[in-house]
């Protein structure tokens, strides 16, 4: 088994990279959902607004 | 009908998501000055470089000549830049700019203009050595050297000295005379109230005419 | 024509009034001929290898600073937009700034090229004559490079610093074969011992020339 | 399920390479790192030109989705090649061509994502990428093709790398194509989850426009 700690490094990290960069793009996610959510919710308010405005 | 020198159709422009312009409308026919009135920050700028081309609307139609291509032969431009080189003569200036326009004969163009906005003594002087009110004059004789169908001035009246606006009136009047265009904008109505035929008012983005005043 | 001659006439005689720049520029290079030779004397490195490897350094480098200010200079005092809202095709722009690059860059290359010979021992032989072609080659090609890459960095926060950055790996095939061309011309070995190497860079020109005149028009655009 | 597979195959299935001994398995996955980041940044022209083309947003998102991991790979290329290398030529990092190459590549796209990073703000942003974009892609085979000479000219900078003429065994082959299969697929998941959060920020964009829009009409009325 000689070099085998060579062998294992280079798997872990090529797993620990994908893994990181997953990790990192799904926290980029998360971040951008809540964002999205909180603007729909303002943009809704707006358009409420508005339509009560023209109603009046 | 005479096309409309400029059409402008619901124009709006943002940078971002930062909206800028927001649904403008203009017509100009040739022979005639708007004049658009805005403080800093209205988005005066921005239309200034919509109309001229350098800038595409994000919403909106925006045709010159009633041609969808620009034909940026017809067009002169003056911004707060002058768009001279401070390390030429002014008349290398203006030589370049009528050679730059495919113009024949550009030191003879040159000249004359020299000789219109009277700046025959400085001529030979390069520009960053000259004061910045004849700065302007030779920017608006540069603006003009390829006689412009529409004529496109941001605050033409910066920097200029009571001779000097009387100069540039005179230049603007008598390209209009000749068919040309002219959009002119301004912090304040009052200098171009005598020149333009509309008005229009810029604020947050919007472009009310008000015709009234 | 007459457009592009204005435009190029212009460049030139603005270049040679402010003159600094030009001496700053062999400035430059004198100064990065001589850091490589202390460089490489430690290891012993001489010759016309040595030689041809720091002259294609200094013209990298002095091109990076030199080729980019056709254009960034029209950048700095907002006369780009003069040019682009004037009847000049972007394509007639893009080689008058291709060919005052190039021209700013061969002043700069023949004082190199000079200090070379001085610095590194060299003969003024028909070496140097046969080299010149190669050279020639080098600086078209980075000047094709350069214009559209500074067009490309006008436009962005630290273009200063991005620049440099998309240049150098671009460029390294190109630096590869003139060093290796321009060390054989030096060493008197025979055009056909090189013709590989020119060319790759003839081929590195024309598709680096071909490239900006067809996307020139868009990293000059504004909107 | 298919890297499970590869992975199965790698430490299992395959026999155990003569010369190089255990070390050599790294090369299963090392290639088809290999692979996918030039798939990658070929994506990246193509996109370019497609956006130069169609100026559709779509396509400079995915330009910039395909550099991103494709720069991920790549890097995954250099450090398992390295440390690969190591036992076998004894040295972590040698100017042997094809590590050069990859390196160049490396640098050129580590550098066209500065530029996306920098130029991201600017409404010019997507067209600068695409055109620098283009202009890397054109590099590239002039890149393979000096760098290849520069080195063969030089013998003395050893071994040609192993693998290519190694493969005696038909098992070998069979696990370097799950292996293939495996990071193709890995490299297609994450190109879609990278391209679905820029597609959002898109969204966001447009969302927030449509609110600066609506809050400035509300103060008109």
């Amino acid at each position: 088994m000689e070099n085998f700690g060579y062998l294992f490094a280079a798997y872990t990290i090529i797993f620990a990279v994908i893994f990181i960069y997953v990790m990192f793009i799904w926290r980029r996610q998360q971040r951008l959902e809540e964002d999205l959510r909180g603007l729909s919710r303002r943009v809704d308010e707006v358009d409420r607004k508005a339509a009560i405005k023209s109603a009046s | 009908m005479t096309t409309l020198a400029l059409q402008a159709h619901a124009v709006s422009h943002s940078f971002g998501s930062v909206p800028v312009l927001r649904g403008l409308n203009c017509d100009l026919a040739p022979g005639c000055a708007a004049a658009i009135i805005g403080s800093n920050g209205s988005g005066k700028s921005t239309l200034v470089r919509i109309f001229a081309g350098l800038l595409k609307p994000t919403a909106g139609s925006m045709v010159l000549f009633g041609d969808s291509r620009i034909d940026r032969r017809r067009l002169g431009l003056l911004t707060h830049q002058t768009f001279l080189y401070r390390n030429l003569t002014a008349r290398e200036n203006l030589e370049f700019y009528a050679a730059l326009y495919g113009m024949r004969n550009p030191p003879q163009i040159a000249a004359e203009w020299i000789e219109r906005i009277g700046l025959e003594a400085l001529a030979a002087y390069r520009v960053r050595t000259i004061s910045r009110g004849n700065e302007q004059r030779l920017a608006i004789a540069r603006a003009l050297i390829a006689n412009p169908d529409l004529l496109i001035m941001d605050e033409p009246f910066t920097a200029l000295d009571v001779a000097g606006a009387e100069l540039v009136k005179g230049l603007i009047a008598e390209s209009m005379e000749r068919g040309c265009a002219v959009v002119l904008t301004a912090h304040s109505g009052a200098t171009l109230t005598a020149i333009a035929c509309e008005r229009y008012e810029l604020s947050r983005g919007r472009l009310a005419a008000d015709k009234g005043t | 024509m007459t457009q592009f001659r204005a435009i190029l006439g212009k460049d030139l005689r603005l270049e040679i009034r402010s003159g600094e720049s030009t001496i700053a520029l062999i400035a430059l290079s004198l100064l990065i001929l001589v850091v490589i030779v202390f460089a490489l004397s430690q290891a012993g490195a001489r010759g016309t290898e040595a030689g041809a490897g720091a002259l294609w350094i200094a013209m990298l480098f002095s091109g990076m600073l030199g080729a980019v200010r056709a254009l960034s200079s029209e950048r700095d005092n907002g006369t780009i937009y003069a040019l682009l809202v004037s009847p000049v095709d972007r394509t007639t722009i893009y080689f008058a700034k291709l060919t005052a690059a190039v021209v700013f860059m061969a002043i700069a290359e023949v004082a190199a090229v000079v200090l070379m010979v001085l610095f590194f021992n060299l003969n003024f032989d028909f070496g140097l004559l046969r080299m010149l072609p190669i050279l020639a080659l080098g600086v078209i090609g980075f000047g094709a490079l350069a214009t559209v890459l500074s067009a490309v960095s006008g436009h962005t926060r630290m273009g200063d610093l991005i620049l440099p950055v998309l240049a150098v790996p671009l460029y390294v095939p190109a630096l590869i074969a003139g060093v290796k061309a321009s060390a054989a011309m030096l060493s008197g070995a025979p055009f056909t011992s090189a013709a590989i190497w020119i060319k790759i860079l003839i081929a590195f020109d024309l598709l680096f020339v071909g490239a900006g005149y067809l996307l020139f028009e868009f990293v000059i655009a504004e909107n | 399920m298919l890297m499970v597979a590869a992975l199965y195959m790698v430490f299992l299935y395959v026999p155990t390479e003569a010369a190089q001994g255990i070390v050599q398995r790294i090369f299963y996955f090392h290639v088809p790192c290999a692979w996918v980041a030039f798939a990658g940044f070929g994506l990246v022209a193509i996109s370019g030109v497609l956006y130069l083309w169609l100026g559709q947003d779509v396509w400079d998102d995915l330009g910039y989705a395909a550099a991103e991991v494709g720069m991920v790979f790549c890097t995954l290329v250099l450090i398992t090649g390295s440390i690969w290398a190591k036992p076998i030529w004894g040295v972590w990092w040698t100017w042997d061509s094809r590590l050069t190459t990859t390196l160049l590549l490396w640098l050129l796209y580590g550098g066209y994502l500065m530029l996306r990073a920098a130029a991201n703000e600017s409404p010019n942003g997507a067209r600068l990428a695409a055109v620098v974009g283009i202009v890397a892609a054109l590099d590239v085979p002039v890149v393979i093709v000096s760098v290849r000479l520069w080195r063969t000219i030089h013998p003395a900078v050893l071994v040609t790398k192993q693998g290519g003429h190694g493969l005696q065994d038909p098992r070998m082959v069979t696990t370097l194509l799950v292996a293939m299969a495996a990071f193709t697929v890995l490299f297609a998941w994450l190109l879609m989850l990278r391209f679905a959060t820029l597609r959002m920020r898109a969204r966001i964009d447009r969302l927030t426009l449509r609110l600066a829009l609506a809050e400035a009409a509300a103060q008109d009325i």
